[in-house]
């Protein structure tokens, strides 16, 4: 095993035999991870699928309410900072402290760019447009007129905004923890600590990154995409 | 974790073809397929979730332990969706007056009723 | 007919894992796996006398018809917080952070679980939850039932659902790190040699229920959070006025809560199996049949919730395939029964206290798991749901088998845990008393069940009133019978007679280290060759 | 105290004694092998008890044949209960066609009970005896459960949906009522009684009541009071749809689907929110302002213009 001789530079912890050993057992502790974290989102996706069944009509009204075109910018953009991620993580292995450190520094940006853009831009503006049930709830002229045209139930609709927040607000407040290990393993890349053969840090922080993203990619489809946009 | 250094043009690849079908599903979503609209859309989200799986997050290099657990994970997202979903779509099969009618304001029918156009058939 | 030698003149160690450090902190900042099983076995203690407690008014109050000390308002919120603790704060706990957080590493050859810092942080995360349930349980309570079915938690019930949502939403949290962490243990550090199939039966049963951790424990988590959202905005995820389903909830609630039910009484049948192999000094008759129905018990346990839901509204064709389902969930437990009793067949039954909760566990667990059979067929369930039959089922269970289980283990495992023994005389007796006053408690109820009386009623109709006074009585043996064993075990851990290394002449590799174990469990790590290695010594050496 | 102290809950209708049936057969079953286990795990504890402190036993690996034995024999026993089982609710969920129908509302901490004949109670419900009754339900608030252990019968009382269960009493008597499902702080006293009376008795109890209205005459007078007759007329407005015959007609939906105008639908239709009526959406929805009574009211008046076949007839 190649990370035999980098092990010295690495401390085990006493629990574990040697290196590789800790490493295996971390990146397991991961997978087993995002395995729960599938069914934690997957409570909501069950609810959506529901009532999005009970109600397509309401659920395709109310996707017309979105914007496509944020949806499709946060696409493009965790699909980057995936990608740098996934670079940071080679650069790590190839101890290129200074690769590693200007890619996550990319996707912390890009991270920061999706919360900041959903929360000012998108989640305000619906909250100003009467869009957020329980807060407020008075959909604009335009807005029934969207729902009439499906001949949609205004409740029904409000079921898939409670959806729509419910989902999107959990991957949020994903994308914020997110942040803050990205910030983390930035500290540690500044001290070397991540370069010097023991990478598992970098990758850790990279798979919950990356589960974060395909989380996004279902999303997308089910919340801006459904019954199509041709109207 | 066996140690793979991808080459950086598997990653800009994988990168390319989310890209392309990001452009894609988007596209698709502006041309009336009726239900397929729906099939494609998740059918492109599956494609692009299990590039992310195998190549960011290197399953593909991973032990088979790894898969199953991954596996293990969506067979029981499938099974809480699947057999509540089951649930919702045979209620209405129920004969009126056995076991129990389920008002259509939670029934799949009102899917349909919804939108409830009146041409009653005048004798 | 071999012997085992059993040392004659047993000796502390001079240095354990108890007396490495002292001080508080060494104790609150631990990572040392036997110690946090420590912090866990005070902590639900704690618990289970709180429950008890709760246990005990409402037997006392079910003496009159009418109601013996409180009014209906108060019974409901007991029995609500007594349901909630019970289950979340005390069984699920119980034996895998305990004897699990003990033993784990220990019979799998490990000097500490994968992950000891989580390991810890679990244990805080558990106080959390634990002390903001607590807060709203003394803030006035919840009077949802621990069903907290919908429209009722979220529209109309008037008391702190919220902070008991979040409470059991933080020790959802708990829960998924334990598993976590076992299931990594498991998987990745046992010692050489240990293959799979040499694991101990406890370490399998422990396997199948952290993956129900895993798996089941997000989805209430999400549930109970979709809770708090209805029940502070109000927005209709589950109101049907404004085009909710309430029995979404149900689905949601029961694809967790049935699950819930094997994480209370798989450790307890992994448990149960060290104890019969242990008492009978038996290698466990058809090892892998009874590992494989752990790991089938935990597979099926999550395709059967709506046996929960035959009356509510559920479609009727997924009743049948609930139904079928939840039969076949019944067979692995059935021959784990069989399995125990055929050990038990030219072994050497040995008649001290764990033995003896096992044997009360083989026959209660029977009772119960077949009157479940009554609940998991839709006929009979159409009488019997929610009355007092569906309450002396469980109990049989969760009681009957899971603290069975759990006390049988503390017993075996004690004079490991302390280095010493305790009172074997007191020990049966109070074993006996347990297993009376529960038959006494619980019998009489599944009578009442057929008789129609409903569960969470806190007056009642003057007809029951004869064998609810019996099981009130019961219920009053019961409590003596579990104070006990606190009393006797506070003794024996200052005062009690030093154990050795191995007073039970079983096999295993716990019973190889000293009693207590030092703080890193092996000086050198174990080599295993064979799993359950009774029987002739020279064959086994190594 | 102790001459009421029953072991056996009385059996007063046809599906009391099927029950009963599987119920035994299950207890014989519970009896024979927990007493199977039982007499094994003593025995064995006494045969095999150890008498030596040193002594270790033989040892075997288990054995095949017994494994399967004990998987497929309590399998085949499992298929053969389900079968029975699925077979009984099947009869517990099937009312009778020629079934009279009652109509329950649940609510916190009440159960009303209106006859088609007109007569209201409370927490009471007086019924012929061998006759079937169908019990049409539904709550205002919270999930209820009306169950009669006399009768085996249970059902859960779900807002938002009409449950059905039925029954045909057997023996004249009283019986307990109970709400089975927790609903709150009066659950335990959401209790009543179910009168089974003789055919006279019930005929002589019918005409005593003080409301003698019958349920569809209540929601005549209430059709009128809403305002609904000023566009539901009996030819039916253009754009309007006529009611007369409506019952149990098909509906033919705007994408070609048809479905059965059933009590569930004309509640929906009556209450749902406005843009469900959807065409013309002139039609405000009627929630909040009815209660469930109200609404199976109105349903039995509409039921009372007549069936698909009977639309001459009604319509003059």
């Amino acid at each position: 095993m190649a990370d035999a001789a980098h092990a010295s530079a690495a401390p085990v912890a006493h629990q574990f035999d040697d290196f590789e050993q800790q490493t295996i057992a971390d990146t397991f502790g991961m997978w087993l991870f995002l395995a729960t974290e599938v069914l934690f989102f997957g409570g909501l996706f069950c609810g959506y699928s529901l009532y999005r069944n009970l109600y397509f009509e309401a659920f395709t009204a109310g996707s017309h309410l979105l914007k496509i075109n944020y949806g499709a910018f946060y696409t493009v953009l965790l699909i980057c900072s995936s990608l740098t991620m996934a670079l940071g993580v080679r650069a790590a292995q190839l101890r290129r402290r200074t690769a590693l450190m200007v890619l996550v520094s990319l996707t912390w940006i890009m991270g920061f760019a999706f919360v900041f853009v959903k929360l000012r831009y998108e989640w305000y503006g619906d909250y100003l447009e009467g869009l957020v049930p329980g807060l407020n709830w008075a959909p604009s002229r335009e807005s029934m007129e969207m729902i009439n045209h499906f001949h949609a139930a205004g409740p029904h609709v409000a079921l898939f905004f409670i959806f729509y927040f419910c989902m999107t607000g959990l991957h949020a407040l994903h994308m914020v923890v997110g942040l803050g290990l990205l910030t983390t393993l930035l500290i540690f890349a500044k001290q070397g600590k991540v370069t010097g053969g023991n990478y598992n840090w970098v990758e850790l922080v990279g798979l919950y990154w990356h589960f974060v993203d395909i989380v996004w990619i279902f999303l997308f489809p089910l919340l801006y995409l459904i019954g199509g946009r041709y109207v | 974790m066996s140690e793979h250094v991808l080459p950086k043009k598997l990653y800009f690849m994988v990168f390319l073809a989310l890209v392309v079908l990001t452009a894609i599903t988007t596209g698709v979503a502006f041309i009336d397929l009726g239900p397929f609209n729906t099939v494609v859309a998740l059918v492109i989200a599956v494609i692009k979730g299990s590039l992310v799986v195998l190549f960011f997050m290197h399953l593909k290099y991973q032990t088979g332990m790894t898969r199953v657990v991954i596996l293990a994970a969506l067979l029981w997202l499938a099974v809480l969706i699947g057999i509540t979903m089951s649930d919702v779509f045979t209620r209405h099969w129920t004969e009126k007056g056995k076991a129990w009618q389920q008002s259509s304001i939670i029934s799949p029918d009102s899917v349909t009723r919804s939108t409830v156009f009146w041409l009653p058939d005048r004798a | 007919m071999s012997t085992v030698a059993v040392e004659l003149t047993p000796t502390l160690p001079e240095v354990h894992y108890l007396n490495a450090d002292y001080g508080w902190r060494s104790w609150l900042f631990t990572t040392d796996h036997k110690r946090i099983a420590w912090l866990y076995l005070f902590a639900i203690t704690g618990f289970f006398a709180v429950g008890g407690l709760m246990a005990t008014l409402m037997r006392l109050n079910l003496i009159e018809p009418q109601g013996l000390l409180m009014e209906p308002a108060s019974y409901n919120k007991l029995f609500t917080a007594h349901g909630l603790i019970m289950i979340f704060f005390f069984l699920a706990p119980s034996i895998p952070t305990v004897l699990g957080n003990f033993l784990i590493p220990i019979m799998i050859g490990a000097r500490d679980v994968a992950f000891p810092k989580l390991n810890l942080l679990s244990w805080y995360i558990f106080m959390l939850a634990g002390s903001v349930f607590m807060f709203s349980v003394i803030r006035g309570g919840v009077d949802t039932g621990w069903t907290l079915y919908t429209p009722l938690s979220t529209t109309y019930a008037n008391g702190h659902v919220l902070s008991a949502a979040v409470g059991i939403f933080i020790s959802g949290f708990s829960s998924i790190l334990t598993g976590l962490n076992f299931m990594v243990t498991i998987h990745k550090m046992r010692a050489p040699g240990m293959t799979w199939f040499r694991l101990p039966l406890f370490i399998w049963a422990l396997y199948a229920t952290s993956v129900i951790f895993i798996l089941a424990m997000p989805v209430i988590a999400i549930t109970l959070a979709l809770i708090a959202l209805e029940r502070v905005f109000h927005v209709g995820i589950f109101d049907p006025a404004l085009g909710g389903d309430p029995i979404l909830f149900q689905h949601l609630f029961w694809f967790f809560g049935h699950p819930e039910v094997y994480i209370l009484i798989l450790p307890s049948m992994g448990v149960m199996s060290e104890l019969v192999a242990a008492g009978c000094r038996k290698r466990i008759f058809g090892y892998s049949f009874v590992a494989f129905s752990s790991v089938a018990i935990a597979a099926i346990s999550f395709m059967v919730w709506g046996h929960h839901m035959f009356l509510s509204g559920q479609s009727l064709y997924a009743g049948f395939v609930f139904s079928a389902l939840s039969f076949a969930v019944a067979i692995p437990s059935a021959i784990k029964v069989f399995n125990w009793t055929a050990t038990m067949h030219k072994g050497s039954v040995s008649y001290d206290a764990p033995m003896l909760y096992a044997i009360g566990f083989i026959g209660l667990f029977t009772i119960g798991g077949l009157t479940g059979l009554f609940l998991a067929s839709l006929g009979t369930d159409v009488h019997l749901h929610d009355t007092y039959f569906v309450v002396a089922h469980f109990h049989y269970v969760m009681v009957g088998g899971a603290i069975m289980g759990y006390l049988g283990g503390l017993h075996l495992w004690w004079p490991k845990m302390t280095g010493k023994l305790y009172p074997e005389a007191w020990a049966r007796f109070a074993c006996l008393l347990v297993f009376a006053g529960f038959n006494l408690t619980f019998g009489p109820q599944f009578i009442l069940g057929y008789l129609g009386m409903p569960r969470r009623y806190a007056v009642y109709a003057p007809e029951f009133q004869v064998l609810n006074v019996m099981s009130s009585a019961g219920a009053s043996i019961l409590a003596v019978g579990y104070l006990i064993p606190l009393i006797y075990f506070t003794w024996s851990a200052f005062k009690g007679p030093v154990a050795g290394p191995n007073p039970w002449g079983a096999k295993g590799l716990e019973w190889t280290i000293p009693s207590p174990p030092p703080t890193n469990n092996f000086d050198e790590t174990p080599i295993v060759t064979e799993a359950y290695a009774y029987g002739p010594e020279e064959a086994h050496v190594g | 105290m102790l001459c009421s102290f029953p072991l056996k809950p009385p059996e007063a209708s046809t599906l009391s004694v099927e029950w009963d049936y599987l119920y035994y057969f299950l207890t014989a079953l519970t009896i024979f092998f927990s007493g199977l286990i039982f007499a094994a795990v003593f025995y064995f504890a006494i045969k095999y008890r150890r008498r030596e402190k040193n002594e270790v036993p033989p040892q075997n690996e288990g054995n095949l044949m017994l494994e399967l034995t004990w998987t497929i024999i309590p399998s085949l026993i499992c298929v053969f209960i389900f079968v029975w089982s699925a077979h009984v609710f099947m009869r517990a969920s099937s009312p009778p066609a020629n079934a009279t129908e009652i109509f329950v509302v649940g609510k916190q901490w009440m159960w009303k009970v209106q006859h088609p004949e007109g007569p209201r109670e409370i927490n009471q419900l007086h019924v012929p005896v061998n006759e079937p009754v169908r019990l049409t339900m539904t709550s205002e608030d919270v999930i209820h459960d009306f169950g009669v252990p006399a009768f085996r019968i249970k059902r859960d009382v779900v807002p938002g949906m009409y449950s059905t269960e039925w029954f045909e009493a057997t023996k004249t008597g009283q019986y307990h009522l109970f709400c089975d499902q927790f609903c709150g702080m009066g659950h335990s006293t959401m209790v009543g009684t179910i009168f089974v009376m003789s055919p006279e008795d019930y005929a002589h109890w019918l005409t005593s009541q003080l409301n003698t209205k019958p349920m569809f005459a209540s929601g005549e007078l209430l059709y009128t009071q809403l305002g609904c007759n000023t566009c539901h007329t009996p030819d039916g407005k253009p754009g309007v749809p006529p009611l007369a015959g409506l019952y149990g007609s098909e509906v033919k939906l705007q994408n070609g689907k048809t479905v059965t105008a059933d009590d569930a639908y004309l509640r929906e239709s009556i209450l749902g929110p406005e843009s469900i009526v959807g065409y013309p959406p002139t039609m405000p929805t009627y929630q909040g302002q009815l209660n469930e009574e109200e609404v199976l009211q109105l349903i039995a008046y509409i039921k009372s213009l007549g069936s698909p076949g009977e639309r001459k007839a009604t319509k003059q």
